[in-house]
């Protein structure tokens, strides 16, 4: 069945996310706020429907996904080459290139090149450990790399004192360094090829004319400016993304 | 940490609380009928219990949860979360409280039933008024227990959507970047809750008419 | 659906690791457990008011808080406090003391269901306390605590997988990073769950074994 | 001769390889007390229970006035089960009490006594504790109707299992060493109780080794050592003139021991 | 006059609220056969279990052949718990068998007599096992050996939990009801084993409520009421001329009931 013609009868489209990605999606004061509401909420208007979220842990969104619980997964993710084999991934809606999170104050690092031989964490099986990898590769002496199973835990363990510093994209970790003042600050610029992050749906014919339109309203929402209000609101500043990822760097 | 952090967490645990104490309620009333089967010494009763058991308590409860809420819209029925993840609670702890009353059944002091054969009562009857009041006298600290586990492991009905106490933390220190004080504010919250749960246990049991020599 | 079962195969080494990591700590771990469970029961039972007073209430905390928030709380926020473990130890300590809570309380409750006479009679022949904690009350509560065990041997098995947070690399770590590097959640929950269930059998096979073995250790009430 | 109570036939049961009872073949006269007396593990309180059906014979058959308890048996030995609901309805002719009581702890006195009421004979829960509690009063226990048997004393406890068992108005009594954990005080009172019901015409069976209340109350005396019946008869053919040797030697050691200071 | 064998001082002994001995003052004389006498609830047991250190004694003394056991007491009251090893030393020297029995259910006969010769006799395996047979056959049981506690019927156990005390030749035997489960030929053996080890000089103290085995065998009497001593002497003092009105009354309950049928 149409996927899209689905939505639009029902009048809602039902978005699936994790609420622990600030600023994408997080629960600010009891309420489900971040990029993403937002960005949904101008692509529900370009569709004419509202949208309805669905919260999951992200082990749980993928198979309710695939199990119809939701018709988009919002995230959004990095856009993988591995990845789109599997999904379908929208336009980006933002950079992801890794850049560094540091203690502050820590006069040790102040540019990526200074973690050369010292202990970087970095979150398990995400694309920013392929970036961080191919960094470390160039540099004199190697990153010793910590791979943690979500970022919430590698800057738990910086906190503490177990690394010198976190690689994660610059959007999310410029979000820490803004909540945690005084324990936190981003080592600038960012490093390593340009990624992107893009929503993801599934790639089967019936979400064919959903995924397009998504795609088409996303294009129209960048095309008038919104786009780049919503990033200023959320980032402090906005990105020069492209259309469409066809040929992703990792 | 902020006070209202604090609030948030509090009413995320009462999903943890209602979801649990249905669920182990649920889940007792199943678990008697299991053991029933299980001590029928039929084995058309006794595989499939043994199945059931086997299943509930060999896959983990998160895969378990992911089956109920994914795949039964598969086949056609479209369960809201909150049942799911009482659904998916109730069968995995009927399936150790069986083991428990298993155990509490084995343990009814045969002259007990053998009395109860005297004055005539039938098989059912026996297990119903005899056995099972006394079994559940036996294992009742087993059930309290099994009750405190239900109730942690009721953290991980957030894969069906539903945000309760370890979700609401884990959630908050996606945007706070407190996980150490929003957990140890959420380990409180359970400590209390399960001492609660505790001293209503040893209330009860008190209550329990007689216990057997 | 998709479901591609060569995503799993192609890491197959990194997956053999991953599970031998979680039966290294489960084995390691429920063996410290059942072990410091017992003296801790023992310590509660003759050690006086103040022990069992001091370690009923820890085992109240290790019982009435997640293994999750105990082992992030003491692996995080350890080094503030100048306890800097690493993983594996970190992960395989905190399993065998969250397990020794609940195996004390199972051989509490033992000790307490054997008949107080039968400890008297030990006494009035002269054992000592060891010898009657060793040669009376453990065999005679055997039969008592077999289910529990194995139904807490079942349940730090299945709590090993928590310990992927403090970067244990596990076999849940390792499956759900596959998943999600390839976005292969399915096939890796898939692949999880039947670990787990096929260990869970070996265990509750193992475990009837026992109460067959041990069924002379089974008595019946007149 | 009319129809005995309790038919033993050639009854045989083993433990494994243990011989416990030994072709025993008996018969309980209707509205007699007997008393089986023998040494210890001689097999009376397993011919008991065999009598009740709580133990399978592994030969033989039992016969409740009249009609096979458990397992029929035919002139070739094949041996056939019962169904259990025939079996339920023969039982039901007999009352129980056992050496241990056996009183649900879950239950007060009064629960005890009329759960059977309610559930087998489908009285209302009004009539049912009504003739409980009548029962209660025979056994002189009113007073503690509402009490757990934990909360009972010895006496009690058991003079609670006779009323259970009384309530059903069975037609058969069995007894499994009604007094050996009681003082003689208490003793004394659970002996009244069955005098009055031998009074009644009730056919009782009694497992003791009170002699004296054998040989005062019983009719028949059955004399068991090593799963043989060695001699059943009168109270007066077994202690004025023993004409069995074995069973001469083991009333003489009674004697010896109790009458010395009674002379 | 010799050190007495047990010699109980001014023993005071609660539970919670209730007193259930009271200034109990007595001298057990070695070599003799002494027994307690008195109604259910009078405190016989709770006496006994005092003399092994089995129950702490709220007030007051016990001495062991003139070593004190469990605790010392000093003139201003103040007491003194001895170390568990001299206890332990001091205990050696009672056996005790429980009106309970209290054997252990995981072992056999044969392992339940000799584990205590193994564990604190370190006699090898072999050599415990002969002389817990050697004992076994004493109370008749060569034939149950390998039997467990549940498969053995009431008086069989009584006799293994006998032999266990006995196999360890203690100097003191406490006996908490010891033919209760007994048939009346067995009583007479178990009498029998008892007279011999009097005649070997053993110290006995026997709580019965078989009031022949005590007028028979007792050399002392002692009746206990409410936690009371109310009367200690010979024999003949309390059965041929009972000067206490309790201890007559006590005594006629028993004398009605029994002595129909033996006179
Ligand atoms: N489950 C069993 N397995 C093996 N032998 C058994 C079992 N139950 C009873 N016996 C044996 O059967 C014999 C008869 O036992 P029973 O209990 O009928 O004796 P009894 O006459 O009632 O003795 P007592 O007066 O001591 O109660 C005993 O020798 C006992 O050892
Ligand atoms: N743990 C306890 N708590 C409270 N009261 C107790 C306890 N143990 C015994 N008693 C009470 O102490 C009194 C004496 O008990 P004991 O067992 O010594 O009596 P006994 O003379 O041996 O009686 P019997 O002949 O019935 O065995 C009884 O009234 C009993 O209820
Ligand atoms: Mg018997
Ligand atoms: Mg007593």
């Amino acid at each position: 069945a149409d996927t899209l013609a689905a939505v639009k009868a029902a009048g809602t489209m039902k978005v699936g996310t994790e609420t622990a990605f600030a600023p994408f999606d997080f629960i600010d004061a009891g309420e489900h706020v971040g990029l993403n509401v937002d960005l949904f909420n101008e692509i529900g208007k370009e569709l004419g429907v509202k949208i309805e979220w669905v919260t999951l842990p992200w082990d749980g969104v993928f198979p309710a996904l695939e199990a119809g619980k939701f018709d988009v997964v919002a995230g959004p993710a990095t856009i993988t080459k591995k990845r789109m084999e599997r999904y379908r991934f929208t336009p980006p809606l933002a950079e992801a290139t890794i850049a560094i999170l540091k203690k502050a104050g820590d006069q040790t690092i102040s540019k990526p090149e200074d973690i050369a031989g010292k202990k970087i964490g970095v979150g398990k099986a995400t694309a920013q450990l392929d970036q961080l990898k191919e960094f470390s590769e160039a540099l004199p002496t190697k990153v010793d790399i910590r791979e943690y199973p979500a970022f919430t835990e590698s800057y738990a363990d910086l906190a503490a004192g177990r690394i010198a510093g976190v690689a994660n994209s610059l959007p999310n970790i410029a979000f820490v360094a803004k909540q945690r003042e005084g324990t936190f600050e981003v080592v600038l610029p960012p490093f390593g090829k340009k990624s992107y992050f893009g929503f993801i749906g599934l790639k089967d014919a019936d979400h064919a004319p959903l995924m397009d339109a998504i795609d088409a309203a996303m294009l129209k929402i960048k095309a008038d400016g919104r786009m780049a209000t919503l990033q200023k609101k959320w980032f402090g500043a906005s990105f020069d993304t492209p259309d469409s990822v066809k040929d992703p760097a990792f | 940490m902020s006070v209202k952090l604090f609030e948030l967490l509090l009413q995320a645990s009462i999903y943890t609380v209602t979801i649990s104490i249905v669920s182990i309620l649920i889940g007792f009333a199943i678990a008697i009928l299991l053991s029933g089967m299980l001590l029928s010494g039929r084995g058309l009763f006794v595989r499939p219990a043994q199945i059931f058991i086997s299943f509930f308590r060999g896959v983990p409860l998160l895969v378990q949860l992911l089956l109920i809420y994914n795949l039964l819209p598969v086949i056609g029925i479209n369960v809201p979360s909150i049942v799911a993840a009482i659904i998916g609670l109730s069968l995995c702890t009927a399936a150790y409280q069986a083991e428990n009353l298993r155990g509490g059944f084995a343990s009814v002091p045969r002259g007990l039933v053998e009395s109860a054969e005297m004055v005539g009562l039938t098989p059912r009857q026996i297990f119903r008024r005899v056995k099972v009041p006394i079994a559940l006298r036996l294992t009742f600290p087993a059930l309290v227990n099994e009750a405190i586990l239900i109730l942690k492991a009721s953290s991980l009905v957030s894969v069906v959507g539903i945000v309760e106490l370890t979700r609401m933390a884990q959630d908050l220190a996606g945007s706070t970047f407190l996980p150490l004080q929003l957990f140890a504010s959420a380990g409180l919250i359970y400590l209390v809750i399960n001492w609660l749960v505790a001293l209503a246990g040893g209330l009860i049991e008190n209550r329990l008419p007689g216990a057997p020599r | 659906m998709t479901f591609d079962i060569n995503v799993l195969i192609g890491q197959w080494p990194a997956i053999v690791s991953g599970a031998g990591v979680t039966i290294m700590i489960w084995i390691l771990g429920t063996i410290a457990a059942a072990v410091i469970g017992f003296l801790m029961a023992v310590a509660r039972q003759y050690g006086g008011m103040l022990i069992d007073k001091v370690l009923g209430a820890v085992v109240a905390v290790l019982r009435g808080t997640p293994f999750l928030i105990q082992i992030f709380l003491v692996y995080y926020g350890g080094p503030f406090v100048g306890l800097d473990l690493d993983p594996l130890p970190a992960g395989l300590i905190g399993i065998s003391i969250y397990g020794a809570a609940y195996f004390s309380e199972i051989f509490r409750s033992g000790f307490l269901a054997v008949p107080r006479g039968h400890i008297e009679a030990g006494e009035c022949v002269g054992l000592t306390q060891g010898q009657i904690v060793r040669r009376i009350l453990l065999p005679e509560m055997t039969m008592l605590v077999l289910p529990p065990s194995v139904n807490m041997v079942v349940i730090l098995m299945k709590e090993t997988a928590v310990l992927s947070i403090i970067t244990v690399p596990e076999l849940t770590a390792t499956l759900s990073a596959i998943g999600s590097q390839q976005y292969a959640f399915v096939e890796a929950l898939s692949a999880l769950a039947l670990f787990y269930w096929v260990l869970v059998e070996v265990t509750g096979w193992l475990g009837n074994l026992a109460e067959t073995k041990l069924s002379r250790f089974r008595f019946f009430n007149a | 001769m009319s129809v005995p109570a309790i038919a033993v036939r050639n009854l045989v049961k083993t433990f494994g390889e243990t011989t416990v009872l030994h072709n025993v073949d008996l018969a309980i006269e209707p509205g007699q007390v007997s008393c089986l007396i023998g040494p210890s593990g001689s097999g009376k309180s397993t011919l008991l229970r065999c009598m009740a059906f709580l133990e399978e014979a592994t030969r033989g058959t039992i016969s409740i006035n009249g009609e096979v308890l458990g397992f029929t048996e035919d002139s070739q030995g094949r041996r056939e089960r019962i169904s259990a609901a025939a079996n339920r309805a023969i039982r039901a002719q007999i009352g129980m009490v056992f050496q241990q009581f056996n009183l649900w702890p879950h239950m007060t006195a009064l629960g005890n006594v009329s759960e059977a009421l309610k559930a087998v004979h489908k009285m209302s829960r009004k009539d049912a504790e009504e003739r409980a509690m009548a029962q209660l009063v025979k056994v002189g226990l009113e007073g503690r109707a509402g009490h757990y048997p934990s909360q009972l004393s010895g006496g009690q406890q058991q003079r609670v299992a006779i009323a259970r068992a009384l309530a059903l108005k069975p037609k058969i009594m069995l007894f499994d060493e009604p007094t050996s954990s009681l003082d003689p005080e208490l003793t004394g009172e659970v002996l009244n109780v069955m005098r009055d019901l031998a009074a009644e015409g009730m056919t009782m069976v009694v497992v003791s080794h009170e002699i004296g209340f054998a040989a005062t109350v019983g009719q028949q005396i059955i004399f068991l050592d090593h799963g043989k019946v060695l001699f059943s008869g009168s109270p007066q053919e077994v202690f004025k003139k023993p004409r069995n040797l074995r069973l001469e030697q083991f009333l003489d050691t009674y004697l010896d021991r109790g009458a010395s200071m009674l002379l």
